[in-house]
């Protein structure tokens, strides 16, 4: 490949080796890493546990897929069909999406980039690991001993008084879930606060940064609600009490305002850390700075602060009052404009560029299109008499999946490839990538794009068999969801076999500004040699070029 | 914005500890951080931001009682006066001492004190003992008038007051029912401050032994500060439990 | 090229059927899908906007056209366009869905009402006249069609596509939608909120008919007693005749002519009377205590399932005068043939 | 802002300086505290109508504000510690205040 069609700069491969001491072998042994307090090693920690539930969780998902092949329940039984979708909601929701982007890079790039040696508490930030796998196995445990089905809301009175499965057991594990998140929100904040090295004023702060930031602010302030709310559940499923159940005189809305009240900002937790990653990539692969840089940082708060005044949108037709849900809306037409805001600004960034497209550059095209429609297919949600015939329906399905698959994964599909040569030092297959991000994107198209038009025919969701009608869209959703698993084993295989055969990838090999691109890949455990003193804007891109002609020395 | 190249760093973490600071080299700096301040302001901070998920948590309690206080007044009315005035207040009186001691303990590591350290944090754990104590008589009282929300819940007293000496109005049978749902926040609004109380005693006694090997006596007071931050968090709760489950339905109509 | 006739067949027949857009069965229908194309439109060019841009730029400036990026800090101008626009579009999505939404669940006043009761898993309809159906709604079209639905136990959500309109049945309480349909035949009922392991089976027939039809299928399918009837069995039974007799002397306040009148509440409070006061006043009576009576009434809670409740509604509701009360009260061994029922539709 | 590295954060508005806040302080407040305690039981002993609950809350709002300030130092710390304390408290306004818009504005005549 010419230099005209690529930056990648790697280093000479014949003489180029990694480096002697990086993060990964400073010690060794298993308890090395169990113990550690190393933000880098946590943070492969959790790129292993991701990515070990999101398999299991997607195999939930492809055996709802082969169930509704056919209209008639003939796969699974109907409660198992239940079951089904209830674990791949919750594992999908509470141990992948949520935890994704910030646990895995965001733990490993935010003291980086801004120039720390490690987290603020790193002992908490482990604990924080522990707690994922602790909440993880419970429900898992919930799954084995017989299952729960609940769907992930764990709607009252249905979870509470009707319901024979282990609701408890996936409720305790949900909560324990929410600390892990609560503690890695937290750590974050604090560091971004208290740890930046001399120089990194907030407006240097890369998107990245930002954006998490927002989302932290999310996770400590929201998931306390979605706990107290579990605990009552557990509560009043044990002992019959009645807050949630209306024949003692509770309120069963009580519970879905406590409820949306963390699970819509969840929504931004789950996708602002994907819109930093977007941010980092499409600067990078133009060689520009984020246009409007001040607006980008600026929206993130924004779908944060506002992220909490909009959760009843979820209940437009659950009996919320008609003046309330008049307020809402209008709310969550104020929330979509921050969003549309950064799409714009994106696609601006690549004006005047020198515009290259390497694999994470393709997955971030694909984050723009899909996240596109996704924010689009929100606001047809947030309008109150869409909502009416829309929600509850397969076109709210495809719509979150939009963002959260569409959006999100995407984003953390990009993000793994633009860091991964930073993060183990090798460069994984171009070709190979480059096809599964192509894969991925066609076969969710064609798994989702179907399900809007099924959702306006009116297709509920969580239905286990369904009238004879729907079956083509349906058969040509499941044969989109093939595609689509075939899309996400590829990377599997090629960034495994890159941590063995991969090109030697150098410091910098996409010629990236961020302070992480100016150290060793992989970096040595404390990152840098000595703290770096900041002087310059992120993404200044005359700077890097000043930076490499004078370069005598590495920087870490 | 110019060009600039990056320049060396003048510091590294020895050397970046400037003479005002007294404590160089205090052993349980963590040297991720800068600087000590550094260090103790990120914990100050990071306990805030967890007291921060505290309040969110209890929040939602507070929301649940506030609603369902309005809509079963009567209820909520009568079942808040089975509560007992002198028990909570001395309860809120040993509460907030146990806070000032907590307080003064903050005091006395910060002058490096250590007997008078672990005098205070004694004395928090006593009065936070003697909190649950009282909190033990009141949970056994409403036990044995089966008043703890459940199978075995009983409302005839509330039905028929006069029948058990009580001077209060007769709730008509379906008011009656919804005293169960005063009792149950009332549990899990008190419980989960008990828990919290719990956790925090057991945090006390680790710290008392610290302190009394001598660990916060060299100006190393971070961990008893974070801790007093969480102990007065759990008063101000309390602080808020006093008067919304005891007093505010107390006065004569 | 060769396809399968099976196959062919099967696209065919689907194709035919229209399966990528319901079909507008109601009144509300065409106003619904007019916000649905409108919003598609915006998607539409939202995204063709998107798309332009990011090929348009990265064919234009690719590395190979333009190897350095020219630094452009950012454009308040352009930064402010694609605020205030969007915001403008998406107020205008606001109050067009506030409007669809009021013209949804405002019922008309002329509305003929129906009762919805959701239990798992089945949808359970009745007619005032006495005409009880399971899984299956009969409506006649060109007529205001009112559901006031309740659930037994949990959320259950009644949705008909094809008439574009969708409410949760709620435990508890009474929630409404209505309707009018335009076309005979016959369409889906789903249920749409996850309710339990036979959520899927939740599913049933609504059949409009014409005028002519639907009064002939009434008169086929009655039990034979109508709602108000039962309600008044039932009124009897429980003793409820005891103390709202509707004499001076009573104990209970009268409740002749009481349904859509303004009560005085001893809380001080005034109140509609309507189906959902009638019913929480009889699960939870000291909540409603009417001005100048005693909180005496127990509480129905648990012994009248909510089928019994809106035969008691709709007993309440046509009851125009004691004189049935009163007499059903002095000949103590009351006589089951009621030859009319007090005016239980309304026109 | 600070373009030089500035570890004893002269310039940060995140940073205050350590305060020890005396005995004294705490004694006063200590019997602050309960005193507030004594009033707010005395008041529910009269019958003051709606005032009741807001006099006890008003009263609870005090003595947490008290307590906030001075027992847990927040008068002595930096604007960031304020301002995320307020933030916690406002978020919790929130949940309130938009959850009340419903049950206020329900035709539910559970709400009087």
């Amino acid at each position: 490949m010419s230099a005209t069609h690529t930056i990648v700069n790697l280093p000479d491969q014949r003489t180029a080796t990694l480096p002697k001491r990086t993060y990964l072998n400073n010690e060794d042994g298993l308890l090395s890493w169990l113990l550690t307090g190393d933000h880098k090693r946590i943070a492969m920690l959790y790129l292993v546990s991701i990515t070990f539930f999101f398999f299991i969780g997607g195999a939930f998902a492809g055996l709802i897929r082969l169930e509704l092949l056919t209209p008639q329940p003939d796969l699974v039984a109907a409660d198992t069909y239940n079951k089904f979708f209830s674990m791949h909601g919750i594992i999908m929701v509470f141990l992948f999406l949520v935890p994704s982007v910030p646990a895995t890079l965001g733990n490993f790039l935010i003291p980086i980039m801004i120039g720390t040696k490690d987290l603020a508490f790193p002992k908490i930030n482990l604990l924080s690991w522990y707690l994922y796998w602790l909440g993880g196995l419970v429900v898992l445990g919930a799954m084995v001993l017989g299952g729960v089905d609940t769907g992930w809301t764990f709607t009252t009175p249905l979870s509470t008084h009707y319901l024979n499965t282990h609701v408890v057991t996936a409720a305790m594990g949900v909560f324990i879930l929410g600390f892990s998140s609560i503690f890695t929100g937290l750590n974050f904040i604090v560091t971004i606060h208290r740890m930046r090295a001399p120089g990194m004023t907030w407006f240097r702060m890369p998107l990245f940064v930002w954006s998490h930031y927002a989302a932290s602010i999310l996770m400590v302030l929201g998931t306390p609600v979605l706990a107290i709310t579990l605990v009552l559940v557990a509560l009043e499923r044990l002992f019959g009490i009645g807050v949630f159940d209306p024949t003692k005189g509770g309120d069963p809305l009580l519970f879905q305002h406590l409820f949306w009240f963390y699970s819509h900002p969840a929504v931004y937790i789950m996708i602002l850390p994907g819109m930093g990653v977007i941010s980092e990539v499409i600067s990078t692969f133009s060689r520009k700075r984020v246009f409007g840089y001040t607006a980008v940082a600026f929206s993130s708060v924004a779908i944060a602060l506002f992220g909490f005044f909009v959760w009843a949108h979820h209940m437009f037709i659950m009996g919320v009052s008609n003046y309330s849900a008049l307020v809402f809306s209008l709310l969550t037409m104020l929330v979509a404009v921050p969003s549309a805001i950064k799409i714009f600004n994106w696609s601006f960034t690549l004006q005047k560029g020198s515009i290259t497209f390497e694999t994470p550059m393709l997955y971030a095209f694909g984050f723009l299109g899909l996240f596109t429609i996704g924010g689009m297919t929100g606001v047809f949600l947030g309008a109150l008499g869409m909502d009416i015939h829309l929600t509850e329906t397969y076109f709210i399905v495809a719509h979150f999946h939009f963002v959260m698959v569409g959006g999100m994964l995407m984003a953390f599909l990009a993000g793994i490839h633009f860091w991964w040569p930073k993060m183990t030092g090798r460069m994984y297959s171009e070709s190979l990538s480059k096809l599964a991000a192509v894969t991925t994107f066609i076969g969710f198209n064609l798994t989702f794009l179907p399900q809007f038009i099924l959702g306006y025919l009116g297709m509920p969701r969580r239905y286990h068999a369904y009238p004879q009608e729907f079956q083509v869209l349906n058969v040509l959703s499941t044969a989109g969801a093939t595609v689509l698993g075939v899309g996400y084993m590829l990377p599997l295989i090629y960034l495994a076999w890159s941590l063995k055969y991969g090109a030697i990838a150098g410091n910098n090999p996409w010629q990236a500004t961020g302070l992480e691109w100016q150290i060793q890949s992989p970096p040595l455990t404390e990152n840098f040699i000595e703290t770096p003193i900041v002087d310059h804007e992120a993404y200044d891109y005359e700077w890097l070029e000043h930076k490499t002609a004078h370069e005598v020395t590495t920087v870490g | 914005m110019d060009n600039a190249i990056v320049a060396t760093h003048p510091h590294t973490h020895e050397t970046a500890v400037p003479a005002e600071h007294e404590h160089v080299a205090l052993p349980q700096h963590r040297h991720h951080f800068e600087t000590q301040e550094q260090q103790r302001e990120a914990g100050t901070f990071g306990m805030w931001l967890f007291l921060l998920t505290e309040i969110m948590f209890f929040g939602g309690l507070f929301f649940a009682y506030l609603l369902y206080r309005n809509w079963y007044n009567p209820a909520f009315v009568a079942a808040s006066n089975q509560l007992s005035i002198p028990l909570g207040t001395a309860n809120t009186a040993i509460l907030i001492s146990s806070g000032f001691f907590m307080a003064l303990g903050v005091w006395a590591a910060e002058v490096k004190k250590k007997n008078l350290l672990v005098l205070f944090l004694v004395l928090t754990t006593v009065f936070g003992l003697a909190f649950l104590g009282v909190k033990y008589f009141e949970y056994k009282e409403k036990w044995e008038l089966h008043h703890i929300p459940g199978a075995s819940f009983d409302v005839s007293q509330f039905i028929n007051p006069h029948a058990y000496g009580l001077k209060e109005e007769p709730l008509a049978p379906d008011m009656a029912q919804k005293t169960q749902v005063f009792f149950f926040l009332y549990f899990a609004m008190t419980g989960m401050h008990a828990l919290h109380m719990i956790i925090g005693i057991g945090l006390l006694f680790w710290l008392t032994w610290r302190a009394n090997r001598g660990e916060f006596s060299a100006g190393y007071v971070a961990p008893i500060e974070n801790f007093g931050l969480y102990w007065h968090f759990v008063d101000i709760v309390w602080i808020f439990l006093f008067p919304l489950l005891y007093l505010i339905n107390r006065h004569p109509v | 090229m060769h396809i399968s006739p099976v196959m062919w067949q099967f696209l065919m027949k689907w194709l035919t059927n229209s399966a990528l857009f319901p079909r507008e069965a109601s009144t509300i229908a065409p106003y619904a899908d007019a916000l649905y194309f409108f919003l598609l439109l915006l998607t539409v060019v939202g995204l063709t906007l998107v798309c332009t841009l990011v090929f348009g730029f990265s064919i234009r400036y690719r590395k190979e056209k333009n190897p350095v990026a020219e630094h452009v800090e950012g454009s308040t101008l352009l930064e402010a366009t694609w605020t205030i626009i969007p915001l403008a579009l998406f107020l205008i999505v606001f109050v067009w869905g506030a409007l669809l939404y009021f013209r949804i669940y405002n019922p008309p006043t002329n509305a003929m009402n129906v009762y919805v009761v959701g239990k798992q898993w089945m949808w359970k309809a009745e007619h005032p006249g006495g005409q009880h159906e399971i899984n299956a709604l009969h409506v006649p079209t060109g007529r205001n069609v009112q559901l006031t639905m309740i659930s037994q136990d949990v959320f259950h959500s009644f949705s008909i596509p094809d008439f574009r309109v969708k409410r949760e049945v709620i435990p508890g309480r009474y929630s409404t939608v209505w309707f009018n349909a335009t076309t005979p035949g016959t369409y889906h009922i789903f249920c749409t909120q996850y309710c339990g392991t036979n959520h899927s089976v939740m599913i049933g027939e609504v059949t409009a008919m014409s005028p002519d039809d639907y009064e002939k299928w009434t008169q086929t399918s009655t039990s034979g007693t109508s709602l108000a009837q039962n309600g008044e069995r039932l009124f009897a039974s429980m003793g409820c005749n005891a103390c709202h007799s509707g004499s001076a002397a009573a104990r209970g306040p009268n409740l002749a002519g009481v349904y859509g009148s303004k009560l005085q509440l001893t809380s001080g409070s005034e109140v509609l009377v309507n189906d959902a006061y009638l019913r929480d006043a009889i699960l939870n009576p000291s909540q409603h205590i009417t001005a100048g009576y005693a909180p005496i009434m127990p509480t129905y809670q648990g012994q009248i399932s909510e089928d019994g409740l809106i035969d008691l509604v709709e007993y309440i509701k046509g009851l125009k005068t004691n004189y049935r009360v009163q007499q059903t009260l002095t000949t103590s061994q009351s006589n089951q043939a009621a030859p009319t029922t007090p005016g239980v539709v309304k026109p | 802002m600070s373009e030089f590295h500035d570890p004893s954060n002269v310039v940060n508005p995140e940073h205050a300086d350590h305060h020890i806040v005396t005995p004294a302080v705490y004694g006063i407040v200590f019997a602050t505290l309960l005193v507030f305690t004594g009033i707010t039981v005395a008041a529910a002993f009269k019958n003051l109508g709606i005032l009741n609950p807001i006099v006890a809350l008003a009263i609870a709002c005090t003595k947490g504000v008290i307590v906030i300030l001075f027992f847990m130092h927040v008068k002595y710390q930096s604007k960031l510690v304020k301002l995320t304390v307020t933030a916690g408290f406002f978020t919790f306004l929130v949940l309130i205040t938009m959850t009340l818009t419903d049950y206020i504005s329900r035709a539910w005549g559970l709400w009087s």
